[in-house]
């Protein structure tokens, strides 16, 4: 076909309310649904001709930051993707990175931010789904859930609100569907009043030779759609995350789509037995922009072309224009790509799941998108200029004033007053240190039945059915760190994660990230982007830890900017179950160690945020060479059988670790520690690259020897007795009280805040 | 002793439970599609926990109408063990296999944790290895445990030694007089909203489960043999 | 309506809108409305005295006439949509979409 | 929606009963009104078309007059009772215990 026939057949509009590519043109239309004037002329360079109304949209999606990174894309080229485990980097619905024995780990964080800002728990819960379908649309089962969440002060009626709804959202979709939600994390400050942070991480186990992925290939190979029926919802969701929160979010309503985690998990199955026949030649999930992303990127990734018939399209409202089925977002649908003539083979399978499927279209050979509505073409697109030739924005930042005054601030000289144990009470019972159980006791962490280390300890620890191994998992990042330096920031996160995976006796094997960011637009926000993506590079090649996919969520803006929000979320591998390691003090006896170097750190501390309301001054460094060795001498020991528990120091230092390490089984301890610093930062610093663990008296020796060896600072500060905890510096005594107090403050924070009413 | 584990759209434990049956017993559990209507070559059946039908309408409500419910009432009349687990026990109440009904958690959360319970009975077929008054520990996992039966129902469950295990302390789901497992008069049908499944070895957090479903093959034993 | 089959006459049936309200009996305690009466009070509500919560159903069906409607969807209450041990229902019926 | 007037009011309160339904917006997907459909038609309920899902609530509450009654509620709903996102509400307010 000539090139000129083809633009006089593609219908000019489907709909008389669609606007004519003329309008679109004069009244600059292009720019309701976020695209921009140069944005629009290349488009119709690429076309060579005006686009209409459902080309329009198709543009606007798959050129949106969310789908296209076009912010992001020469940042994330600056993470290490490789390592000698990597079977799968960024580029596919997730990562994966090989474990042994022929298998692999898949796993990937998404955000659903903005969704959840505006309806908090179907926002939430979707976010988990679409996070679900991107794992075992890789051929994987999923095994495990995490998330990783940003709240508003909870003194707030509407953010109690978005919190708890948000929580059961992401308990309502895991729990249904019975992926055990094993960890996470919360974070609250003021930053997140008005634009919440909700990450979903999914990870998912499969034999190697399983692995699928999302291309169309063959041509007249038959493109199925399954699952659910496509209606109006969510239409623009991909958009729509990619611009600020205004005021008009409200009106921005009617996109918010609704999960069916039961639908899910019939899908889920389907997908499963279908992976097991071998008759699949792509699968990919309708996540972000629906319809329109899924075919696209399998016909892109596949080098081939693609026709879609929209009659064809299961429809669950009537009277949907092209444009509003192209853009749909509605959830629990997947596209498959087959060999010609298996489709039985197929249908029998979903057949049995009872799940409804179409055949929607072929694979051509010929390089275009093309898509049929009630006999016409509606759109006629070159596929690589919807995906590989989307536009990039490169953009440098500008250092922000605040880094610049922030240096000057000494938080360690204006906090030494401060009485230890008032601000140990204080620290524990502060949102972002106290127990999270008020949250994880609403998911279901024990569901498949391989839950070793259920939430509450450093990382979640899931065994692996018929091996002996496990994979440990975390989520992390310090926000008021990022906000300060987001470069410290970003390294932290990493060393963060791997330092939670290490303590549970796992190697940590690579990230996957979730760049939650203000708008790229600020150059100040796009230097917190830029410094932040190159610490957390350097931590990843330092811990040989690669990302193997992520997610970018920017301009998330309301009244104001976010704190910069870089989430990692890190899988280790536990060689042996015997060295899986929890938090909690054991045994009466056992001796203590504190491993690491304490530092006068408490910029953007725990304490200062508790005292002095503030963030402010420089946040802890991270020494990444030092990180590494504490990790092989935390590793090398447990190997060994010497540990009883490890627990890292983070969030309020060696107080709240130790702390924290005494709640588990109400084993309280002795600590007698000699330090060049004042009690109140010895206690609260919270320098990097630490941990105390608890060793059986017999091994402390040798376990002393071995890390010194292994260049390892490591003092003997104490032991686990009795039923307070007591510690004293530099032989004054500044902390004595039971752990059962020291626990309660720690347990009744979050539901005492809960207790009171919410609204939405 | 060969045990029928009954899969229904969405439910979510059912490997788990024949999981359970083989490594604590060693003995053959096979998954049976919600379709079949013969449970006739197995000598019990687990119904497994989940979101049967995604939970929708009630709890169970939609999960009694499958054709292996059928089969299940029929095994239950012929006397073999039938176990209901979480959504198990909310569909055997909606089949009418047990008296009463579920409602909502009383603080409206779903709530996961490990509980403690009171053996109360310790003579039936699934609680014989345990001891009469025993504190046990059984994760939990649900958003409707909220047992409910009438007054007179309630007597009668305490006079016939019907109810098989409270919660011990806490009540986490708001339950009547505490319940968290009941059998029929005869004693082969149980319900419980605890998961033994899940507390069968030590790195599970309690192996305190174990117990219940070798106390099942004990009494299978007892009556047909060490077949 | 999104899935339902076009005209209200079709083949001699015609189609019924059922409203069925489905509540927990009165001597049954209601969790839900406790709690939500809880949040009323906290919210500033303290004029709530009590609070039931119960289920609303739609159910479009084509039947023949209003008597045969009637019978059907009382059979399905029966059946299916409550549950006798713990809840009422009665319904409402109204010809067309 | 409700229309009377409010008279003087002399003496203490009066209870009014609120009857509230909310509804998932129609342009919103209703899976367990889908999922109530399915067995529906599989208990041999062919003749069903379409199945909603909802929410019923009865609110006793005490005020001065109707009026406020009917403002209360209205603010109840909008609080909620009714997330304004997903879900219409419509309420009937009547005199008495
Ligand atoms: N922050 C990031 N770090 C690394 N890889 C990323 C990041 N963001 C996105 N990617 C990768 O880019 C690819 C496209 O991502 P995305 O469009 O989010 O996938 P999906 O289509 O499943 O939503 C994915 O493979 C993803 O892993
Ligand atoms: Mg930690």
């Amino acid at each position: 076909m000539q090139p000129e026939q083809k633009t006089d057949s593609v219908m000019q509009r489907a709909s008389e309310k669609e606007p004519t590519p003329e309008m679109i043109r004069d009244q600059e239309l292009f720019r309701e649904v976020g695209l921009s004037l140069e944005e629009f002329k290349m488009i119709t360079h690429y076309l060579g001709r005006l686009p209409n109304w459902t080309e329009l949209g198709i543009y606007s999606v798959m050129w949106s930051e969310h789908c296209s990174y076009k912010n992001s894309k020469p940042l994330l080229k600056r993470f290490p993707v490789d390592g000698p485990r990597v079977v799968q980097g960024p580029g596919e619905g997730a990562g994966a990175l090989d474990i042994g024995d022929g298998q692999a780990v898949v796993f990937k964080i998404e955000s659903h931010n903005h969704p959840s800002a505006v309806e908090p728990f179907q926002g939430a819960a979707t976010g988990v789904g679409g996070i679900i379908r991107d794992v075992f649309s890789m051929g994987a089962r999923p095994v495990a859930l995490l998330n990783s969440l940003r709240f508003g002060q909870l003194h707030h009626p509407r953010v109690r609100y978005l919190f708890e709804q948000a929580v059961a959202g992401i308990a309502h979709y895991g729990n249904v569907i019975g992926i055990p939600t094993v960890g996470g994390e919360v974070e609250f400050d003021a930053s997140y009043d008005g634009n919440p942070l909700v990450n979903a991480m999914c990870v998912g186990v499969l034999p190697q030779e399983e692995l699928q992925k999302g291309v169309a290939r063959g041509k007249g190979n038959p493109v199925i759609y399954v699952g659910a029926s496509t209606g109006r919802d969510g239409i623009h969701g991909a958009t729509f995350a990619s611009e600020e929160l205004g005021e008009d979010a409200e009106e921005k309503r009617p996109s918010v789509q609704v999960g069916d985690p039961f639908m899910e998990k019939l899908l889920l199955e389907a997908c499963m037995e279908l992976v097991k026949k071998n008759i699949l030649i792509g699968i990919q999930d309708m996540g972000a922009a629906g319809l329109t992303s899924s075919s696209t990127e399998m016909a892109a990734k596949g080098e081939s072309g693609m026709e879609l018939d929209l009659d064809q399209v299961p429809q669950r409202e009537t009277g949907m224009t092209p444009y509003e089925i192209m853009l749909s977002e509605s959830q629990e649908r997947m596209l498959l790509v087959v060999e010609d003539g298996r489709e039985g083979e197929v249908q029998q399978v979903l057949d049995k799941w009872g799940l409804q499927s179409a055949v929607v279209g072929r694979v051509t050979a010929d390089g275009r998108y093309r898509i049929r509505h009630r006999g016409n073409i509606v759109a006629d697109i070159p596929v690589n200029t919807l995906v590989d030739d989307a536009p990039v924005q490169y953009r440098s930042g500008v250092e922000p004033a605040y880094y610049r005054e922030n240096a000057d601030v000494q938080p360690e000289k204006s906090l030494s007053q401060v009485d230890p144990v008032d601000a140990l009470k204080r620290v524990l019972a502060s949102p972002n240190v106290a127990s999270k159980e008020w949250v994880y006791r609403q998911y279901d962490h024990m569901v498949r039945t391989s839950t070793a280390v259920r939430p509450g300890s450093d990382a979640a620890v899931v065994v692996l059915d018929g091996l002996d191994k496990a994979l440990a998992m975390s989520t992390d990042g310090n926000s008021r760190y990022v906000y300060l330096d987001p470069r410290e920031g970003g390294a932290v996160a990493v060393a963060e994660a791997a330092r939670n995976v290490v303590c549970s006796g796992a190697q940590p094997l690579g990230i996957t990230d979730c760049l939650n960011f203000g708008s790229p637009e600020k150059l100040e926000v796009f230097w917190q982007l830029e410094q932040a993506v190159d610490g957390m590079s350097e931590a990843c090649r330092r811990l040989e830890t690669p990302v193997v996919g992520g997610n970018v969520s920017l301009y998330n803006e309301s009244k104001g900017t976010i704190h910069p929000s870089p989430i990692v979320g890190m899988v280790g591998l536990v060689e042996n179950r015997r060295h899986i390691t929890t938090q909690s003090f054991k045994r009466d006896g056992d001796r203590l160690f504190l491993l690491g170097e304490t530092k006068a750190e408490l910029g953007g501390s725990e304490l200062q945020s508790v005292i002095e309301g503030k963030v402010a001054g420089r946040p802890p460094r991270v020494d990444l060479e030092v990180e590494a060795k504490l990790h092989q001498g935390i590793l090398a020991a447990i190997r060994k059988g010497w540990v009883s528990s490890a627990h890292d120091c983070s969030n309020g230092g060696v107080a709240v670790t130790l702390a924290e390490s005494t709640f588990g089984e109400g084993l309280g301890a002795e600590v007698d520690v000699t330090s060049p610093w004042d009690p109140i930062v010895f206690l609260f610093s919270e320098s990097q690259s630490r941990a105390v663990l608890s060793i059986p008296p017999q091994h402390g020796d040798a376990f002393r020897q071995l890390l010194e060896e292994m260049g390892v600072p490591c003092a003997e500060i104490g032991r686990v007795t009795g039923d307070r905890l007591t510690v004293r510096v530099n032989g004054q005594q500044v902390i004595d009280t039971p752990v059962q107090d020291l626990r309660s403050i720690w347990e009744g924070a979050i539901p005492c805040e809960m207790n009171r009413s919410s609204t939405n | 002793m060969r045990f029928a584990v009954p899969v229904f759209p969405g439910s979510n434990c059912d490997q788990d439970c024949a999981k359970a049956v083989r490594e604590v017993l060693e003995r053959p559990a096979d998954l049976v599609w919600y379709t079949e209507d013969s449970l006739d070559n197995y000598d019990a059946i687990i119904l497994p926990g989940g979101f049967s039908y995604g939970d929708y309408l009630r709890t169970g409500a939609l999960a009694r109408f499958s054709p292996v419910m059928e089969a299940v009432a029929e095994a239950a009349e012929k006397g073999k063990l039938v176990l209901g687990i979480c959504n198990g026990f909310q569909v055997l109440l909606e089949a009418g296999l047990l008296p009463g009904a579920m409602r909502v958690n009383d603080h409206l959360q779903f709530r996961c944790s490990i509980q403690t319970l009171q053996v109360e009975n310790n003579s039936l077929p699934f609680t014989a290895c345990y001891k009469q008054g025993e504190i046990i520990r059984l994760p939990i996992a649900h958003g409707e445990g909220n047992y409910y039966c009438d007054d007179q129902t309630l007597q009668e469950l305490e006079d016939r030694g019907q109810i098989a295990f409270r919660y011990h302390g806490e009540n986490p789901n708001g339950s009547v007089a505490g319940i968290a497992g009941i059998v029929n008069r005869r004693g082969n049908v149980l319900g419980l909203m605890p998961h033994p499944e899940r507390a069968i070895h030590d790195w599970m957090g309690s192996r305190d489960g174990a117990r219940l479903f070798r106390s099942m093959l004990q009494y299978w034993e007892g009556m047909y043999g060490a077949a | 309506m999104p899935t339902m089959k076009s005209g209200p006459v079709w083949e001699g049936k015609t189609v019924y809108k059922a409203t069925i309200t489905v509540r927990l009996k009165e001597s049954v305690l209601d969790p839900q409305g406790s709690a939500v009466q809880g949040s009323l009070h906290s919210l500033g509500y303290e004029e709530v005295r009590q609070v039931r919560i119960g289920k609303t159903m739609e159910v479009w069906l084509e039947t023949a006439d209003f008597q045969e409607a009637s019978d059907r969807v009382d059979a399905m209450c029966r059946k299916l949509l409550a549950n006798p041990v713990i809840e009422d229902y009665e319904f409402r019926l109204e010809k067309g979409a």
